[in-house]
Parts: C-alpha cells; structure tokens; sequence
C-alpha cells in the first residue's frame, strides 16, 4: 500500500468486499496477468493477488516495450528525435510531434506563423477525436463486447489516417511538424475533405452513443467501479480526461492557453463521481468539444507561410539552457524537458508521458474489486506502451 | 504567480538555515529554478504545497539529469487550484560514485512515486523514504545505468549484418575474437 | 424501463447489418489483391535515388555523395563510399558519384528526413510497399543499383513534387548556361581590346539555392 | 386427429416413407436397429452441417454487422470455411499440459459432446417425426441438459491452470443458477397443456383462432413472459453473450478453455453449439407451436421445415445478441438470476394458473382477464427492475 494518507483510499474498495475479505482467509492466488493477455493493451503485467474474484493486491510490471528512447534522443540531433516522437504514443503521432516541436520552439525562442499554429490545433483536435473513438471502442472490448463497437471505432479512425497519409505521407508515422511550423502545405481538397469528415462526425457519434452510453450492462459493469477521488488524483499527477472525469477542472488549452486556442469557445466538461462511466463519457463528450473547436477552425485558416522563414532545418543549435513544453494530449499532459549546451544534440532530452503516471493509482483504483472490473479500470485509463515505457 | 526571486526570499525567511539558490537559465525560455540543498528539501517540498499563496499541488515531472560532477534530480511543480505556471526544484547529490542519496519527495506528491523510481534505475539516484524503490524498466537483474552519460552498452547483441558503421565493426571484433568460430548467418554486403 | 438501452443498442447493430448490403459507407472493406486503394500523392515508403535517364542509370545518378543524407539519417542506415574519379553531371560540370550508396531497410523508417536535407533532389521517397523477401541479411540491404530509379517514374508518383523540383533545377540550369555563357563572352572580348580587369568570377553556385521547404 | 392436409402428402411424410423403404425388409427387432441408426445418422447428419454452417453465419452476421465481408476466401463466399476449420482443427496439434489430470482432462469434452447429443433426441422436428417417443421427454431433457455443467467444471479443474480454474467456478455459478429460472419458465407451459411429454405440448398448440391467429403458447400472456425468461436463460446456459463468462476472453484469456487444442477444442465449441441447438429447439417446442404452420394456408409447407424456420430465426437472435451487448460480472449475473428472473418466473406460474382457471369467462370478461393476466406480468417486471438496476442511469454533466 502506498504512503499517501489511507483517507484518500476509502473511496477504492466497495464496504461489502471488504468485510468479506476479513473473515475467512483461505489462500490467495496469485495471478500474472500479462505481457502477454489479450486485454493488457500492450505488453504490460499485472501481478494480481486474488482472494476468490476479489483483487488484494495489484501490482503493474512494465517495461518490455522499454527501447531507451530518451538515450537515443540525446544521441542523435533536435531533428533526428521528431520521427521518434511518432513512436512515443503511437495512437496519437501528431499530438506528440507538436509537444516536442513546441519544446524546442521554447528552448530557442522559435516563432512559429499563425497558419502552421492553426493547422496544429487542426492536427491536435483529430487526434482527439480518433484516440477518444478507439478508446471507447477498447473499453467495450474489454467488457466484453465482441468486437462492434471496436470496428465502428476502427472505420471512423480510418477516415482520419487517410486524412493524415494524404497529408504527411504516413498514416501513423506522421513525422509532420519541424521548429517553427509545419513540414509541407495541406494537398488541394484536404481541407475539403476534412470539413466533410468533421461535418458527418456528430451523426457518428450520436448513432455511437445510442449504442453504448444508454446500455445497462455498460452501465452496470462501469458505474462505480476504479472511483476516483478528487484530492488522490491531484496528488497524482493525473492528468487528462481522468482527471476531468474527477470534477478537477484542468485543461492545459485553457490553463496555458498555447496554440490560439483561446480563439476558440469550447467547453471543458467535468464528471461528479470519477468512476469508469464518468471517465467513457467525459471522452464521448470532449469529442463533441473538439468538433466545435474544428469548424471554426477548418473555415477561417489563415493563409501564409506554413514554417517560419528564419527557422533551420540541418544543424539546428540552440542556445545554451533548458526548457520545458507541455500540450493537452488526449491522454493527459505530454511533456518535453529538454536541456541544451549549444551542441546540435539536446544534453538532457526528458518525455513526460502521461500514461506513464496515471498508471500510478491503478491498484488504488481496483482494490477491493473483482479481476473483471480491474481489467475494465485498466480499459479506462487509456495507456500506450510505446509512451508508457519509452 | 511570484517570480523565482521572491519565493527564495521567502523560504529563506521561513527556513532559515536552509540552502535555496536560484539557478538562472540563460535560454529564452526563462524558466528559472530553485536549487535546494538536500537536508531540509521535504520540508520546503510540504510548505510550497501547504502554502495559500503557491498552492502548488501537481508535480507534473521528475527528470534526472547526469552532470560530470553530480547527479541532478529536478521537479516541475505547478498548482491546479490556482492555475499558475512552473516553479522548478533542482536536488543535486554530492558526487556521482557513492553518495548519490536525495530525499524522496514521493510522500509529498504520489505522482513523484514512478518517476522516481525510473529515476533510481536509469541514473542511480538513491531516493531516502519512497514507499518502494524498485527499477521500473529495467529488469531488475540489470546491473548498470543506461541513461549515465558514461554508459558502456553490452556488445553481446545476436550479430547481423548492417550497414551500420559501429555494428559492423563490432561485428568485426566478435569474429576475431571468436577466433575459427564461423560467424552467425551469411556474411553481409 | 430497463431493457430500452439494450433494444437500442440491437437497433443500431441492425441498421448497421441492413446497411451493409446497400450503403458504402456501412461496408468499407477493400478486397486487397483484386481491389487496390489508390495511394495518395504524399504517401511515401522507402527512398530511392534519382537518374536522369533511364537507360544508363548509374551513369547519369544525380546523387554527388556528399553525405548529408548519411549523417542526418535518424536511425543511421545508409552506407555511402565516394568514387575516387569524378563523371559529367546533368549540367556538364564534373562530379564525384557513390561508388556505393546502401540503405539498409531493414532499419530505414521511411520518415524522409533524407529526401529534406538533400540540397540536390537526388533521392525521393518511393511508394513501393510490396517488399517481402526471402533472404532476411542481404535481401533488405539494398545497394545503389537496386535504388536507382529514373526520373520519369519520379514524376509519374509525385507530380506535383516533381514539377517543383523540375521547375527549380531548370533554373539552376539555365544560370549554369547563361554563366557559362558569360564567362566565354568575355575571353572573345579581350581577343579584341585590352584585358580588363577579370571580375570576380562568382563560385560557382556548388549547390542550388537552399533547399524549398516544400521537399 | 391429424387434419386433412391439402395438397402434396408426399412431401410432408417424405423422411418417414424414405425411412420405412430403407429398413421394409428387415424382420421386427433387426428393423427396429435399423430405424433408430438411421434416426442417429440423420440426426448427427442435420446437426453436424447444422453446428458446421452456423459458424460460418456468426462470423459472417458478425461481419456484415461490423461492416465488413466475414470470411470470404473459401470455396464461393465463404461456404468451404467450415471444412477448412475442421480440417485445421483435425490437424493441429493436441497438448495436454503436464500438470494436468490427463483422465480429467480428456473425459470434459467427450462428456460435454455426449450429454449435449443426449438432448436432441426427444425433440419432435416434424408431423410424426420424434427421434424418442416418451411420455415425459421434457424431463428427460433438462436432465441431460443440467449434465454439461459437470463436464465444465471437469474440463477447468482438470486443465491445472489458474484462469481456468476461475472459469471453472464461475461457470458452475453460473449454470446452476439460471437452470432454476429456465426449468420455471417450462412449468407454466406444462401446466397449461397437461402433459410432459414434446409431442403433447405441440399437439395441445393445434388449430387457429379466428382462422388467423395460431394457439401459440407465445401469444398469452403468461406464454411470452415465460418465452422471455426462457430465451435469457438459454442464453446463459449455453455461456453466450451476454453471459460468456467462462470463456471471457477479455478477462480469463479463454476460461476452461485454455488448456485445450486441436480437435478437443473443436469438440467444445461443438457441444456449445449443440446446446444451443437444442436449447432453441425446446425453446420452438414450447413456445412457438413446434412444427405447426403459423396459416392454415401455409400448412402445405412441410412440418420439419417450419421448425427449420423457426430454430434459424431463434438462433440468428442469439447471434445478433452476441454481436451488439457485452459481458455482465459474475455477482450481477447471479443477481440477475436469483432476484429477477426467478421471482419473475414463480409470478408467471400464478398468471399462467389464473389464465387456465379465467378460460370459461364470458365475453366482456375476457377483456378483463386478458387486462388481469397482463398487469401480472408487467407489474413485477417493473417493480423487480427497479430494484435491479438502483443507481444505474445515463448522467448529465457540468461544463467547468
């Protein structure tokens, strides 16, 4: 058990399963779920001790998918490492080009046009859309669903990746954007083409959430289970929709406001009880935020450069110091924190990810719970292993 | 929000004898930060998340950091109540051979709990009261620590014939010293 | 009443399976070998080098194995050795070529920071992605002879790219022919007045304006 | 008693013609060897392809469901995909772990095929064509049926391994607790006609109402509530969707499944869909008027084929359901059981019992009993599911 004061756990297990669990103690099985169980999202292991259903004691072991990717930052110069950012969170390649591009715009006090900045929120809000779609399709998957609303999520994504090959050359690996704007102008009809996605979007979700968010045995399997409470979350360090879903109003596009997004009138939604089911649906409803932030922002992109002109492309230095850039990715707070002497590769190159420390409370949230519902919580927090273990 | 200044002032009126220098950071970026000596680190560590003016609740990173003299161990705070920018610590140990101990500031902030400990397995900084300080990524028969500048990788990798410069002579050397022994797979381009 | 969420979720399910026999968009599939999606203009693979004509590609290989490509390259998977003598290039000047120029793709992570910093377009990115061989050592090393393709078949997968670059070495070598021209003008000159002073002869411009952002 | 049929009577006692020609010229015992092999190898015949195809639909409904073909690679769209399974399955290789029971671990599925068989043979598929004549085949059948759960619980204890033997208890919880709610919702159907036996319960649901409206024991209201609990019940305990818990894959990677390859395994998924087979063959037997035409005019269709129709249609619901609900936990799916579906189904015998007394009442009055039966039904459906789902409920949200 943690050191954080036991106040904040009373709200993880349920009353009765504990007062089980004190009576008759016959031996606990302990169960290795993981690397390799098909609900673990990637190569992570729970080490799961079980009295009867109930989890006693979970323990997360990672670090298979571990390839140094910050050694072979520090190796290599500011450009080489943006194709690697693709690899971190490899669902969501655009939001993480931008974190680390942001970064190193921040280390050398890089300007950066107002169309290229336009175009990132453009880049930023798919990828929210895609990542929160294929999110819930993993959550109904993991409660079983055999696989329908995960292709419904599937096909809409595919929409979006054929927007991003079109554009980038890559549907996953985008490596799109350099320091100080982006790499290549959207092709004629891109824009169109987005327009008419983002425009059928709403329909999507409504015929989605009519299959899902009405369904009692989704909202018996969710509705609190891995509750959340408020204070434990901030001490934390969790960040993103989890967190929102805890009633923490914190959304770095509001909070640092970068990127134009305070151009934009979007809502930031908050849940009241901060179980699984407020976590689904603060993401079905942070989707229909991000369509109103992309309207306005496919009809009035700016023209104009596309990367600033003073910007360098080979034997980028920057100057002596240190910065640290942080987004609003979908899974919560990505960060780069990148140190320069003034040589052609960062001295220290350190990636925040936020999978990686949201996993923190994910024995606080599933003690007390059955192995079926701590499959579900680990649905719900939304991990990547690529940036989990890095 | 204070400048960096200010919140060294501060402290040192509320601690006296405490060690709390600002490190300028010459970049454009400006985020100065604050380097506290080790001894009395947790306590400053509670007041800026105690204090109504700072209300810095959320440690957002821990990074390591591998200097030729020390180890360094820096902390983005920020406040999630109040909404206010970084305030950056910066905990260095006395050397890098054996006196690499810092204070944990995990009881402080939970979410310090795993990047300490990644901290502990990728540059050997021992953290004094975490709850359970294990190597997260590495496995835990691993001996050394990657992320040390002076880091020497194992050459035992399975030999296959690339284009890569260092590969191919490594792989060069293991057949030398594997002496007759025929090498693994065909011989390359 | 508790069963309505499910009946609605068997109402979506329904319309999605009636749909799929009438509404393209509620049956997405492509049967790959028979039915090919068309790629789109930027979708890149693996690189390959430019020559200028087809027949004789490793004569007229535009590549001048300056090495910016090999030290920019992220994961390090190109192996260029110059060649010790030196051959004509498009624009009749003489220049040294790759005695070897390998990429090994087994490692090449087609992110097409190669074809960014080149400053004289001599490789692009292919659209190939049918790559399985047999042979995993040397069946993915692919040496200069495998990587040479001509120049037409750079237009024909990235036409508007092509027409780019097309565009910018033609004025590259329209200021290479009228320099050229210039410096012969005068040697007529002081055939027929007395020598002048010799201006400055400009370097010749060893390589093309700065690269265009849009590569 | 059999009404006159129209048209072709060749068509209808086809099967029973072809049978006596085959087997005429064997003396009385040696003929009565013959019949019932012949019965057995229609039997395992019909089912077989039945079990074989039916894969190929669910994954081809799950396909076109999720807006894809379904396999489409073998033989014309898909049809050789079953052989090509089978095949498969024949040739991979079977491992039994060392540390399992060996005699365990390869009796579960043997068992599990046998007492899934047992079942298909008392139920009447046509006019005159009942494998098993007895006189009480409905409990001949949920007794063969009740069987399979110790072949379960064989196969997840015998595998030695963690995850099965979790689904190994789950799935005893599971099957003893709905064979109470499936075994309730058949007595008011025996009550109602009187008898035990398959081919009574079909000929007591004989003639039409108005010439339009067959006597279907689902066309009551005590019928179709108990039609209801007993198509939940069937679903779980053939371990479908919503109720697959055993073999959760998400969770138990493959339940009491894990330990098992090769044919064995096909020899699971066989037996499961041979309890499914049967379960929705009681299911049309009881509720749904068996073999009898739904028209008079339609009564020049054949007899089995109706039944035929009825048990796709059956089945195809159990695969649409699969496609589109997920998974209940272990303690909800016994809740459900114990605090829903059984109260439902002890309230539903009253109704049924009420309906057979109200029967004579005179006109108006059978507006009255049809007003009573109903309020029954319904009032303890809601009472019970308000119950059942406290708490549940979509939620509104605020905008920081």
């Amino acid at each position: 058990m943690s050191a954080a004061d036991p106040s904040l756990l009373a709200s993880a297990p349920g009353p009765q399963i504990r007062a089980v669990r004190d009576e008759f103690h016959g031996d606990l099985l302990e169960v290795s779920m993981g690397p390799h169980h098909p609900s673990t999202h990637g190569v992570f292991r729970m080490m799961a001790t079980l009295d009867g259903e109930t989890v006693v004691k979970l323990k997360p072991v990672f670090g298979y998918l571990h390839r140094n990717h910050e050694k072979i930052g520090e190796n290599t110069t500011y450009l080489g490492s943006m194709p690697y950012t693709d690899r971190l969170d490899y669902f969501c390649a655009m939001t993480n080009n931008w974190a680390y591009a942001l970064a190193v715009e921040r280390l050398a006090g890089q300007a950066v046009p107002e169309r290229a900045e336009y175009l990132r929120v453009i880049l930023a809000e798919l990828t929210r859309l895609l990542n929160h779609t294929c999110l819930a399709g993993f959550l109904l998957q993991d409660c079983g669903a055999s696989g329908t609303p995960l292709m419904y999520a599937f096909r809409e994504r595919e929409k979006i990746l054929d927007l991003f090959e079109s554009l980038s050359g890559s549907r996953m690996m985008c490596n799109y954007q350099r320091f100080g704007g982006c790499r290549v102008d959207p092709p004629p009809g891109w824009l169109e083409a987005a327009g008419r996605l983002v425009g059928g979007y709403g329909g999507f979700l409504d015929e989605y959430e009519a299959l899902l968010t009405g369904n009692e045995i989704l909202m018996a399997r969710t509705q609190g289970i891995g509750r959340l409470a408020a204070p434990l979350a901030i001490s934390a360090g969790v960040t993103g929709p989890m967190l929102r879903a805890s009633g923490v109003d914190y959304d770095l596009r509001k909070v640092d406001g970068y990127g134009f997004y305070p151009r934009f009138a979007f809502r930031v939604p908050l849940g009241a009880h901060g179980d699984t089911y407020d976590r689904y649906m603060i993401r079905m409803l942070e989707m229909r935020e991000s369509i109103r932030i992309l309207e306005p922002a496919l009809r009035d992109l700016p023209a104009g450069p596309i990367i600033d002109p003073k910007a360098r492309l080979r034997g980028f230095r920057a100057k002596p110091g240190e910065a640290y850039g942080r987004i609003e990715g979908p899974k919560g707070e990505i960060g780069f924190y990148l140190i320069s002497t003034g040589g052609p590769n960062p001295y220290r190159y350190r990636v925040r990810p936020p999978s990686f420390v949201n996993l923190t409370i994910l024995e606080d949230l599933c003690l007390g719970h059955s192995i079926a519902d701590a499959v579900v919580i680990l649905g719900s927090i939304d991990i990547v292993l690529g940036e989990v273990d890095r | 929000m204070e400048t960096v200044e200010q919140i060294r002032d501060r402290l040192l009126a509320r601690f006296p004898g405490a060690a709390v220098t600002v490190v300028p950071n010459p970049g454009p970026a400006a985020q100065h930060s604050l380097l506290l000596g080790a001894e009395r680190a947790r306590e400053i560590a509670e007041f800026l998340r105690d204090d109504p003016v700072l209300q810095l609740d959320y440690c957002s990173n821990v990074t390591g950091v591998d200097w030729p003299g020390h180890l360094e161990v820096v902390y983005h705070l920020y406040s999630m109540a109040r909404k206010h920018g970084p305030v950056i610590l910066r905990l260095r140990t006395a050397n890098r051979s054996d006196q690499v101990t810092l204070p944990s500031l995990t009881p402080v902030w939970r979410a310090a709990e795993f990047q300490e400990r990644e901290v502990f397995d990728l540059f050997g900084v021992v953290f004094a009261g975490h709850p359970d300080l294990r190597r997260i990524l590495m496995w835990d028969g691993f001996q050394d620590h990657p992320m040390r500048k002076d880091y020497v990788e194992p050459d035992d990798y399975e030999w296959e014939p690339t284009a890569h410069g260092d590969v191919l002579a490594k792989a060069k050397r293991h057949a030398a010293a594997a002496g007759s022994a025929p090498a693994a797979g065909e011989a390359g381009a | 009443m508790i069963g309505t969420g499910l009946l609605k979720g068997l109402a979506v399910t329904a319309r999605n399976f009636l749909g799929s026999f009438h509404d393209p968009r509620r049956f997405v599939t492509t049967q790959y070998p028979e039915e090919r999606t068309v790629l789109p203009e930027a979708y890149r693979n693996f690189p390959f080098l430019v020559s200028e004509s087809a027949d004789d590609p490793m004569g007229t290989l535009r590549c001048v194995a300056c090495q910016i490509c090999e030290k920019e390259c992220p994961p390090q998977c190109i192996l260029i050795e110059k060649s010790a003598d030196k051959k004509p290039d498009a624009n009749g000047k003489m220049q040294i070529y790759p005695a070897v120029f390998a990429i090994d793709t087994s490692v090449c992570m087609s992110c097409q920071i190669c074809v960014e910093v080149c400053p004289f377009d001599a490789i692009k990115m292919d659209q190939v992605f049918e790559l399985a061989t047999t042979n995993r050592f040397g069946g993915l090393l692919l040496d200069r002879e495998a990587l040479a393709k001509p120049d037409s078949y750079f237009h024909r997968i990235h036409p508007t790219e092509a027409a780019e670059v097309e565009a910018r070495l033609a004025a590259g070598r329209k200021a290479a022919q009228d320099k050229a021209r210039a410096a012969a003008a005068p040697k007529a000159a002081p055939a027929a007045s007395a020598p002048s002073v010799q201006p400055p002869a400009a370097p010749v411009a060893e390589a093309p304006p700065p690269p265009g952002t849009a590569a | 008693m059999r009404p006159a049929t129209t048209y072709d009577p060749l068509l209808e006692r086809a099967p029973v013609v072809l049978r006596d020609w085959l087997t005429g010229g064997l003396p009385g015992p040696a003929r009565w060897l013959a019949d019932s092999l012949i019965t057995i190898a229609a039997l395992l015949a019909v089912f077989g392809l039945l079990f074989a195809f039916l894969t190929l639909a669910e994954r081809k409904i799950l396909g076109r469901i999720q807006n894809r073909p379904g396999p489409n690679r073998t033989g014309w769209g898909g049809l050789l995909q079953p052989f090509a399974d089978g095949i498969k399955m024949l040739t991979k290789e079977d491992i039994v772990p060392r540390a399992a029971d060996p005699v365990l671990h390869f009796l579960a599925p043997v068992a599990l095929i046998a007492f899934s068989i047992l079942t298909f043979a008392v139920i009447p598929y046509g006019r005159d064509l009942v494998p098993v004549e007895l006189d009480s085949s409905l409990l001949y059948f949920f007794a063969a049926g009740a069987a399979t759960e110790l072949a379960v619980f064989m196969a997840g204890w015998s595998s030695h391994n963690k995850f099965a033997l979790l689904a190994a208890m789950r799935a005893l919880a599971q099957l003893i607790s709905y064979e109470l709610p499936l075994l309730l919702s058949v007595v008011p159907v025996v009550l109602a006609t009187g008898t035990l036996s398959a081919t009574g319960v079909v000929a007591a649901q004989a003639g039409w109402k108005w010439d339009c409206l067959p006597r279907w024991v689902v066309f009551t209201p005590w019928g179709a509530a108990g039609f209801v609990i007993f198509m939940i019940s069937a679903l779980a305990e053939s371990n479908r969707s919503p109720f697959d818990l055993p073999e959760a894959e998400s969770e138990l990677v493959a339940g009491h499944l894990t330990e098992y390859s090769g044919f064995k395994y096909a020899l699971f998924f066989m037996a499961e869909y041979f309890g499914m087979c049967a379960l929705s063959g009681m299911a049309v037997t009881l509720f749904l008027g068996g073999w009898r035409a739904p028209l008079p005019a339609l009564e020049f269709i054949p007899s089995y084929a109706w039944f035929a129709l009825k048990l796709l249609a059956l089945l195809l619901g159990f695969i649409w359901i699969r496609a589109t609900l997920p998974r209940l936990r272990i303690d909800q799916l016994t809740r459900l059981a114990w605090k829903f579906l059984l109260p439902l189904a002890l309230v539903n015998l009253g109704t049924a019992a009420f309906w057979s007394l109200s029967a004579a009442w005179a006109g108006p009055f059978q507006l009255v009993r049809w007003a009573a039966a109903l309020g029954l039904v319904v009032g303890p459906f809601l009472l019970l599911s308000r119950g059942l789902a406290s708490g549940l409920a979509p939620r509104t949200y605020r905008y920081a």
